[in-house]
């Protein structure tokens, strides 16, 4: 189906200033903590103007649990569960992330098959990841638990071959430095065929369930533009900077994993509003599929795991590195400085959505208090990684 | 109303009949245990699959819990879902204050029970039993909806337990019990007070 | 023309509802107490420990090296070591754990311990049906209510199961073999209490 | 990309004044960095942005590290004269270098798809004023960091627009992210501790004289904030 939609001009916002608001009075709105849409235990300190923002703080902190100092304090390999914890949406990508940066510090070799397991992982998380994204999105417009209810059926189906493979649901817990913890058999891997080969059909049914929808198009399109400059210097990554029509993938751009031998593009908006956002995560899984695709038909049997890596005692050489990813969020980065010793001497991680938020008061200045909702939705933001 | 002192077989051969007889005590905790109606309120990980468990697979709707409310005032159960920071504690304390008796609270997931994997974090407090009364506790890290289901039912049997009078009956029922619990402060190093002793109270430990 | 989308959205829920009745697809829910959905074999959530035969204290694998204590990233593992020792699955003389406790309000399922454990001591259970009144005592998990058989472990992880027991009866054989070369005179060890015969043929 | 050394030689060219080391990084990712002076950094973030080869114009990652008091040893081979004939000899020289708190950012260009270069700031000492420059004027992604790397390590960062802390709350006085920070002793029911939570749990265990016949041990009965 076709992917653009024009504005409707029939359709009115409302006027940016309210008729009967008391003359120059701010009413400062604390948002948050406990708000049923701010995706966790996020707040917001907002300046209202009758209905129109005109101040907006956000505030942070609330799910501080201390994943850094925790990581500096426990081995290599006891972080590795902890990053499931971070965007719990995405443990694959988190797990990559994180053994990614590891073995650049260590200079750890990666065995064929298990950069394909990773890659299928990863994408899979992309698909669950955007599915459960435009669920609640839609959520927050008000399209009360029937896109998310389609959004988490599907995404049902891609935990069930995280646990067959992993063990658990969520925290998988799955990669290992220089390489994965188990072995995916044929039966798995066939199964993951069907359900990426199904997948397409679940997006023709969700493209028209919501992105035609009047209602959908007129709390999006104009609301929170991001400028492609203020995009860059802001450090904005993933969907939201490629919604401004900035050509940034790290997938393309470092080429990590075996990323280049596969066909795929890149999507890119031209608004940088909030329904090129939506849109933008519409495109993306149908890229996703195609890699998906490649991936399982390319994918040889092989060993799994770079056997000169130990499990227990490992200790990279002195050293920094930072490593980084195209997490379905964004950029998601692990810096890790090593002293010789069993424990990281710092260990950092980049967060993608806790850097998309330096913007989030100016896409709301100007909207009324319900675009704000609409707006942090877009920005897809996951409290375990905003505040780690 | 007869407190349950009827005679069991005397009922089960009136049900055969055609009659219901039912005790005061009986309707009303089968009224309530029916219509658990949670504080839509997430704090981490745990809260993903309490959504999931309100979700088309898992469907929580089936045991009366399914209209999770924004609002502490019309709730009756708090699921802690998640990692209980110390600078979120105070709000959660408060949440559970504005919520109407008779109120009840699952802890689910490890971090909610005793902080978890986190709990070494200076930020991270351990346990949501040190400020609030805990009635059933859900070990996993997450716990699957399954077991969110489980504990539900569990609560279920609880609250079917509960006597309306006499010395042991229900803590909402009676006036003594707080049904409201001192906010602890942020203090300059930590929370202020660390736990409330009279909520928390471990047993003692003896380790060589 | 204005409304076309909103109509069409809500042909996709009418299909959806509709479907409901009858489509395998869009009929998902489990009826969870009555109904379950088969759990994988992989799937994992606390640790417990490995008995051979039909005594916990004679057959328990764990030698107490304390490595999974150490690795354990959150800390919930507690050893105290024997003073004594108790003959393990190859008849060698080893200490046990006097005390092993596992705070399952505090594990995190993340399965190093079993990764780690070169005894094959430790497995990760399947059980999650394990919700509690009271957390203090009831969610500590000492020795005696950790340690299970191996036919349970065959019952919850059939092929894994079988794995370690080729594993373990191979490694067996081989260290038998290595001392009878070492020491042809004493041909015949004493047998371990049934352990590493039940292990082997099951 | 040019190589550290055409960077450093052109911004010291470009900017009067600027100083630049090229930190060595030994291990295998092989990611070197620049340490720039923090009078000047600033101006050298500005040149690394807007230069036409480089454009740097992404901040990704913004984060301090702690670095405690260390005794360096160096073995040097020097010739000494022992027993009238000259010999080699291994001479071990012990320098303390005094520590200090550093900020490193992560830069790669949109423009140019190159990167990462990584630059470096660092305090003079450990003290709890500790100031830095700040870079946000240049890229605006590092507001937010910023006050993490203050709120967390306790850096000031001069020119911020609004250094407050951000995940911690505002009534906290330390920065918990050093490396020597004491966290706050909550060991009261620790039943499988080990390592250094043994030593803090363990006087919350052994009976204690002042609590033997108490009924109950209550939270906040020790020393809890002893620090």
């Amino acid at each position: 189906m076709s992917a653009t939609v024009e504005t409707l001009e029939a359709i009115e916002r409302p006027p940016v200033t309210m008729g009967s608001r008391l003359e120059g009075e701010l009413l400062e709105v604390s948002m948050g903590p406990q708000h049923p849409s701010t995706h966790g235990v996020f707040r917001m300190n907002v300046a209202l103007e009758g209905e129109i923002v005109r101040k907006l703080k956000p505030v942070f902190g609330y799910l501080h649990r201390n994943h850094e100092k925790i990581g500096e304090n426990t081995s290599y390999l006891g972080s590795m569960p902890y990053t499931d914890r971070l965007d719990y949406f995405c443990s694959m990508t988190n797990n990559w992330a994180y053994a990614l940066s590891v073995e650049k510090l260590a200079g750890i070799e990666v065995p064929e098959r298990a950069q394909y397991l990773r890659i299928i992982l990863a994408e899979l998380t992309r698909l669950q990841n955007h599915a459960s994204l435009l669920g609640f999105l839609l959520n927050d417009m008000g399209a009360w638990g029937t896109p998310l209810m389609y959004a988490f059926r599907e995404r049902e189906k891609i935990l069930d071959l995280f646990e067959s493979l992993s063990g658990s649901r969520m925290m998988c817990d799955y990669m290992r430095f220089g390489g994965c913890r188990v072995d995916a058999d044929d039966a798995w891997l066939a199964r993951a065929r069907q359900i990426v080969d199904r997948f397409p059909k679940f997006l023709d049914e969700f493209e028209e369930l919501i992105l035609g929808n009047e209602i959908v198009i007129g709390r999006t399109q104009n609301v929170g533009k991001l400028s492609a400059d203020l995009a860059i210097s802001a450090g904005i990554t993933g969907p939201m900077l490629r919604a401004c029509g900035v050509n940034y993938d790290v997938r393309k751009v470092d080429g990590y994993g075996f990323y280049p031998r596969f066909k795929f593009r890149i999507p890119l908006g031209e608004h940088g509003d909030t329904y090129d956002r939506l849109m933008m995560r519409a495109l993306e899984m149908r890229e996703s599929v195609e890699i998906l695709k490649q991936a399982l038909a390319q994918i040889q049997p092989g060993p799994i795991v770079n056997p000169k890596v130990k499990i227990r005692a490992f200790r990279p050489p002195v050293g920094e590195a930072y490593g980084r990813i195209e997490a379905p969020k964004g950029e998601l980065g692990f810096y890790l400085i090593s002293d010789g010793g069993p424990n990281p001497y710092r260990y950092r991680v980049r967060p993608p959505s806790f850097i998309n938020l330096t913007v989030l008061e100016d896409l709301c200045l100007g909207h009324t208090v319900a675009d704000v909702m609409v707006i942090l939705g877009s920005v897809d933001i996951v409290m375990g990684e905003v505040d780690r | 109303m007869s407190e349950g002192q009827m005679d069991e077989a005397l009922r089960r051969e009136l049900q055969r009949q055609g009659v219901w007889v039912t005790s005061m005590q009986e309707l009303y905790n089968w009224g309530r245990k029916n219509s658990i109606w949670p504080l839509q309120f997430g704090l981490a990980c745990c809260a993903i699959e309490m959504i999931a468990t309100a979700a088309s697979r898992y469907d929580i709707a089936r045991f009366g819990g399914e209209i999770f409310r924004p609002s502490p005032r019309q709730a009756d159960l708090m699921i802690v879902a998640g990692t209980v920071t110390k600078k979120m504690a105070p709000q959660i304390v408060r949440l559970y204050n504005q919520m109407a008796d008779p109120k009840y609270v699952i802890s689910m997931g490890a971090c909610a029970i005793s902080g978890g994997p986190f709990k070494q974090g200076y930020n991270v407090l351990k346990g949501i039993d040190r400020y609030i009364p805990v009635d059933v506790y859900i070990p996993g890290c997450p716990p699957r909806p399954e077991a969110l289901l489980h504990a539900f039912m569990e609560l279920q049997r609880k609250i079917d337990e509960q006597k309306l009078t006499g010395a042991d009956k229900a803590a909402h029922l009676d006036p003594q019990q707080p049904s409201e619990f001192p906010v602890p402060a942020f203090g300059r190093h930590d929370l202020e007070p660390p736990a409330n002793a009279d909520v928390f109270q471990p047993p003692k430990l003896e380790r060589v | 023309m204005i409304g076309t989308g909103i109509l069409k959205g809500m042909a996709v829920t009418a299909r959806n509802f509709v479907g409901s009745y009858f489509d395998e697809e869009r009929l998902i829910t489990v009826q969870y107490p009555e109904e379950r959905n088969p759990l994988p074999e992989n799937y994992r959530n606390f640790p417990f420990l490995l008995y051979d035969g039909d005594d916990p204290h004679a057959g328990l694998r764990c030698v107490a090296c304390k490595i999974c204590e150490k690795e354990c990233p959150p800390q919930c593992i507690y050893i105290v070591k024997s003073d004594d020792k108790k003959p393990d699955y190859m008849g060698k003389p080893q200490f046990y754990p006097k005390v092993f406790d596992i705070d399952i309000s505090v594990c995190m399922s993340c399965q190093i311990c079993v990764e780690v454990c070169p005894f094959e001591a430790i497995k990760m259970d399947k059980d999650f049906e394990l919700s509690k009144r009271e957390r203090f005592n009831h969610l500590l998990q000492r020795k005696e209510e950790l340690s299970k058989p191996n036919e349970y472990y065959h019952s919850i992880c059939p092929t894994e199961a079988a794995d370690v027991d080729a594993k373990l009866a191979a490694a067996a054989e081989a260290a038998a073999k290595k001392k009878a070369a070492a020491a042809p005179a004493p041909a015949t060890p004493p047998a371990p209490s049934g352990s590493s015969s039940a292990s082997a043929s099951s | 990309m040019e190589s550290l050394e055409q960077i450093k030689d052109r911004a010291e060219t470009a900017i009067p004044g600027a100083k630049i080391d090229i930190v060595p990084n030994p291990g295998p990712a092989n990611q070197p960095s620049l340490l720039i002076d923090n009078e000047h950094a600033p101006a050298i973030a500005k040149f690394l942005r807007d230069d036409a080869a480089l454009r740097l114009d992404f901040c990704s990652n913004v984060t301090g590290v702690d670095w405690l008091d260390r005794v360096a040893k160096k073995t040097v081979k020097v010739k000494k004269v022992v027993d009238g004939e000259e010999k080699e000899v291994n001479q071990t020289t012990e320098e303390k270098i005094p520590g200090y708190l550093e900020a490193v950012y992560h830069l790669y260009s949109i423009t140019h798809k190159h990167g990462a270069v990584i630059i470096r700031m660092r305090t003079e000492d450990r003290a709890a004023g500790a100031r830095l420059p700040s870079l946000t004027p240049i890229w605006r992604s590092a507001e937010f960091q910023e006050r993490e790397i203050y709120d967390l390590y306790g850096i000031r960062f001069d020119g911020h627009p609004d250094l407050r802390r951000i995940l911690m709350w505002d009534e906290f006085e330390d920065h918990p992210m050093r490396k020597d920070y004491v966290q706050p002793d909550d060991f009261e029911w620790e039943p499988t501790p080990h390592d250094d939570v043994l030593a803090r749990a363990k006087q919350h265990y052994t009976p204690r004289p002042e609590l033997d016949g108490a009924e109950k041990i209550t939270a906040g009965s020790g020393d809890t904030l002893k620090r």
